[in-house]
């Protein structure tokens, strides 16, 4: 396959333009979308290709999440752009309680195309309204999806998945690496939910992470390298449906497992998965699942306050060497 | 909008098959056969059935836990109504939803809802639906008059008029949320008037005139599908019964029930049909007699039918999984 | 101590009463509380016993959840009734990014001493949006503190702890215990939050568990016995801070561990705690952690379907012997 | 409420230091001395100065991402709020929170927020609190157009309106919310209308001028502090900056803001006091100046404060842990 170098965004919105392109019912709703296409640049062009289907709405978050709710239930696929994942709260009834829900009570009788994206993550000096990764609440509501990409190809391939699925799919972007460059595809694909990627094959740990961590990881590796510790970086890139066919696989090899996510560590993803792991996979564990992530308080603002706050690739490698020198 | 001795006579006949259904379900609640809790829309009907009677199959409506009686007067099938009460594998949602949750995507009916207000700013969505798909359907929530205190009302009804969506926000103003009258919750006395703030027309009707209800939404109805946008409606009602079924009703005294009782919508249209010389007595009887065959086929079904298996729980959450 | 058998409601309101009487400070906030003293009858006398004191509140769960804040902020003490904690979604922003963060955004410059009171939990065939258990989501919220009391006697004294802190604390009572009955000390106390209870001593099994999850694990425990199992049951009563010590030292002594909510399995609180344990204790595990949590769907409405979503006795029992016939 | 010249002498300083505040935040932002992003307020500093002019130090405010100007006009200290934009640990929230969450509780400030709308169930909780405490203090939320499209604000006035909570509404409808016209996002044109639903006294201002927010805050303050319930004020205004340090500002025209400059609410109060001979030439430098000295002792003091140590963050997020 033919490749070139695009950073998060670019892939985002040739995903956007090549999927509106081929089906009427996509249609964008969120705050500040037409003006400047996004405020992180996601959907440039896409105003002027689609005049009509990129739609600013008031700063009615609740109202925009119903929107989707009831278009997608009535033959529309939205996508939906939060601004912001920390304005998730001004929409949990209408996500968690609505779209979530509405097809098992109904006993099957609709579908809800929908995504449900949003820019999360902190280091922008944000503060903490502005900076948090919220995922692990999400994969507590049964009926919603969740995916978090870190590569531009992995965004490009996931979206299009994700506006494809007929349930809803929350799906993150950090914001940090909209930036981010890395060959994408010239083809057409589809990343299917539900399938980790075994990024860098290692023998000796599994680094598990998703999203920005996956960056943290990559550091890591090859750091632990120095250390002759020979890391598996295992990108999980849909938390929900999760693959635990790809992790176990991984951990039957390794014996040792590091989660790695920014989201703040108390009840985060990486509890269900370590959780999982240790049960499933209980005889094949030299060592306890570490987990790695934000320490459990606001983000604050001030620079060195929040990088410290924020996992850091010196956590991976206390993690990875604690778990490997046992 | 025709209002022809054959139409008026539908309209009875609905009210008094909401009626009717909603007394079963009482008697039913009461002697344990219906699970959880229901609310009844005893005393509504003029306004379900005058709202729906302006609506066509492929209109969208979005009720509440006080929902029933859209759902008939909408066309939903009381066979599978009554099962979905009982909780039977053959009920709207196969047992998985239950009164508060009933939904007829066939007809339109997006699905009564547990979270007041929850369903405004999914009708919305489906009014933005229909714009997009350049249809000329109407959507339609029905809401109560606590229900209009809730934010999402307001964001719904912004984003409604700004794009000028095919939507009729209808309030249902019973008196009373749960225990808490109107006119605490609200300051103004009126709630129509809610509609002013977003440009959006807004009347008061007598919701327990049918014909008032039937007149204010055929010209919503019509604003709407001309592309003119949305409409709100005040159906100023009272429910007879309980909050929900077992209310112990402090809130409230026999006196006002009683007045309320003197205004019944039902018996209210009657006389008009039978000063009309459309509805004799005998005609009234062979309705409620009719009605009465299809609710205890409607009941028969339910009783009959079996209960979900309990591995169905795991059926129905994601359309792929 | 003298005692007597009270209802969790009558526990409630007995602790509720003895407060408000003591301090000014404290209202209670919420809808429909005046006419009928609570849905639950939760709030008995009190309407009588403190006029003004207990407010009905419009149906506008963000605008009750924003007072609470703004009160607390200003010298009051606030006691919020969630009515159903479902309905916590239309809180979420006022609960999770303001009273979680505001203490810390503005450096430690004001407290915010406040209840916020949930019935939660399933069981009354009142489907999927009046049946969650969403403690989870408020663990994974530095700043939120989380209660889940189980007998009548916690209740009373885990309540007036939470009323005398001064950190916003959510207070989850399942519908379900509202009647459950049970000895309730004559004289004052107070249940420290962080404590957990070993409300029975055992050598081979530890079930961990809080709020109705607590009264399964009794009967599993009665019956384990039958089969030479001697569980050991630990009512955690809160979720944070979490009294790992309690668990720790439980564990330490049975070596194996299940732990037991009506949450869904997947995210839920115990994920937090099995990935804790196994990492703290990895050693004194001879048995992977075990989870017991309601099946990964929502609550449906039909009874024979909602007894086959939530956890059962049968469930737990089939949990505790894995990790001991192991 | 006074308007001598000392009065209105301050008013004019108050207005002079916020432009001046938000224009030295503005210089060291660009600088990159100040980390993540601010919203300034240049061009509002009537509605501001004006309503904080009304207010007791007791008196409760809660701002928004656009918030300096309530804060210096509410009578923050500047060494602090510099200092804390720099993010240091002198700074009012020593450095946890930055601009968007600038907070005074010893002068009333319950807070910036980065939540928009995001304090005003807050306020109407505080009106509550002041109501039960029975003091005669007010609650004033600042928030812009923008915000007025969110439910909660609905929420909280219905429920300041029906419990006649002393609180004041003020919304700085400074024309856009971000990229967004206020004309595109509200179809009334006006928001005070909103307050009508909830029988709530509103009222449309020249924000620009600042004696003219005084007077109607006033009688809204009077109104509070009488027991006489919440009052809507919308203050027409507009930001002469970006929505953010660094907006490229493709939503409007070179030309708009130009028209807005000539409405400058500092000019045309200067030029006021200038006709009633209360402010000459030389004094109004010499305010400028005096400004100028106290921003650069804020300044110097922000830029010599330590750093917090990275560890702090661990430290002020439970009172008791
Ligand atoms: C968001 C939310 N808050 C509270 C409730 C509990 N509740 C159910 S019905 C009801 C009263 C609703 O009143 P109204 O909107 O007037 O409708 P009515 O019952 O009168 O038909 C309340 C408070 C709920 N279901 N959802
Ligand atoms: C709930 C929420 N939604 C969206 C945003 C992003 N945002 C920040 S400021 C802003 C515009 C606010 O407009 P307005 O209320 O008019 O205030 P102004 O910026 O004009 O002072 C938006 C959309 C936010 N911070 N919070
Ligand atoms: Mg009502
Ligand atoms: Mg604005």
């Amino acid at each position: 396959m033919s490749e070139r170098i695009l950073t998060c965004s670019a892939a985002l919105a040739e995903a956007l333009h090549e999927e509106m392109r081929r089906d009427e019912s996509i249609f964008i709703l969120g705050e500040d979308l037409v003006a400047h296409g996004g405020v992180f640049g996601q959907f440039k062009g896409i105003p002027e290709a689609f005049p009509g289907r990129i739609i600013d709405s008031p700063i009615s978050e609740t109202g925009i999440a119903g929107c989707g709710v009831g278009a997608a239930m009535t033959g529309m696929r939205p996508f939906i752009d939060f601004h912001f994942s920390d304005f998730l709260t001004c929409g949990m009834d209408e996500l968690c309680n609505q779209a979530a829900k509405i097809r098992y009570m109904s006993g099957g009788q609709v579908k809800l195309p929908m995504v449900v994206w949003c820019p999360d993550g902190a280091g922008l000096r944000a503060a903490a309204q502005h900076s948090q990764s919220l995922e692990a609440w999400f994969v507590h509501t049964p009926g919603l999806k969740v995916v978090v990409p870190s590569e531009p190809a992995d965004v490009k391939g996931l979206i299009k998945a994700a506006i494809w699925d007929d349930n809803p799919v929350m799906f993150f972007q950090h914001k940090k690496l909209f930036a981010k460059e890395g060959p994408v595809p010239e083809e057409e694909y589809v990343i299917e939910l539900g399938r980790a990627a075994v990024k860098k094959e290692g023998r000796d740990v599994s680094l598990l992470c998703y999203g920005a961590a996956y960056y943290l990881c990559l550091e890591a590796a090859s750091t632990l390298r120095e250390d002759a510790i020979d890391a598996e970086i295992v990108d999980l890139r849909t938390l929900k449906p999760l693959d635990m066919d790809t992790v176990a696989r991984s951990i039957r090899k390794t014996h040792r497992a590091v989660i790695v996510h920014e989201a703040c560590l108390t009840g985060g993803f990486g509890a269900e998965l370590a959780a999982r792991i240790q049960d499933e996979l209980f005889d094949e564990l030299d060592a306890p699942v570490k987990r790695v992530g934000a320490k459990d308080v606001p983000i604050p603002f001030s620079p060195s306050m929040e990088d410290f706050v924020l996992p850091s690739v010196a956590d991976v490698l206390e993690a990875a060497r604690a778990v490997t020198y046992r | 909008m025709s209002s022809d001795k054959q139409t008026l006579l539908e309209i009875y006949r609905t009210m008094v098959t909401v009626r009717r259904f909603e007394t079963m379900a009482g008697e039913y609640f009461a002697a344990g056969q219906i699970p959880g809790f229901i609310h009844l829309s005893i005393g509504q009907e003029g306004s379900s059935v005058g709202v729906c009677s302006c609506l066509r199959k492929d209109d969208y409506v979005v009720t509440t836990h006080r929902g029933h009686g859209h759902m008939i007067a909408k066309g939903a099938d009381l066979k599978r109504m009554t099962a979905e009460l009982f909780g039977k594998k053959t009920g709207y949602c196969k047992g998985k939803g239950g009164s508060m949750h009933i939904a007829d995507f066939s007809i339109g009916i997006l699905g009564a809802n547990g979270v007041v207000a929850g369903g405004l700013p999914i009708i919305t969505g489906a009014g933005l639906s229909i714009k997009l798909r350049k249809t000329d359907q109407v959507a339609v929530a029905f809401f109560g008059d606590g229900a209009a205190n809730r934010g999402p009302v307001h964001e719904a009804m912004n984003m409604a008029a700004i794009w000028k969506l095919p939507v009729l926000f209808v309030c249902e103003n019973n008196q009373y949320a749960s225990t808490t009258p109107m006119h605490y919750a609200c300051s103004a006395g009126d709630l129509y008037t809610r509609a002013a703030a977003y440009d959006m027309p807004g009347e008061k009707i007598n919701g327990n005139d049918v014909l008032a209800v039937r007149e204010a939404t055929a010209s919503a109805v019509a604003r709407a599908r001309a592309g003119e946008g949305p409409t709100f409606l005040e159906n100023v009602t009272y429910r007879l019964k309980g909050h929900y079924e077992g209310d112990p009703q402090k809130y409230r005294t026999t006196e006002e029930i009683e007045i309320w009782r003197q205004k019944d919508p039902i018996e209210h249209f009657g006389r008009m049909l039978a000063q009309k010389k459309y509805l004799t007595k005998k005609h009234a009887a062979q309705i409620r007699e009719a009605v009465q065959a299809e609710l205890s086929e409607a009941l028969a079904f339910a009783q009959n039918s079996p209960f979900p298996e309990p591995g169905d729980a795991m059926a129905d959450l994601y359309s792929n999984p």
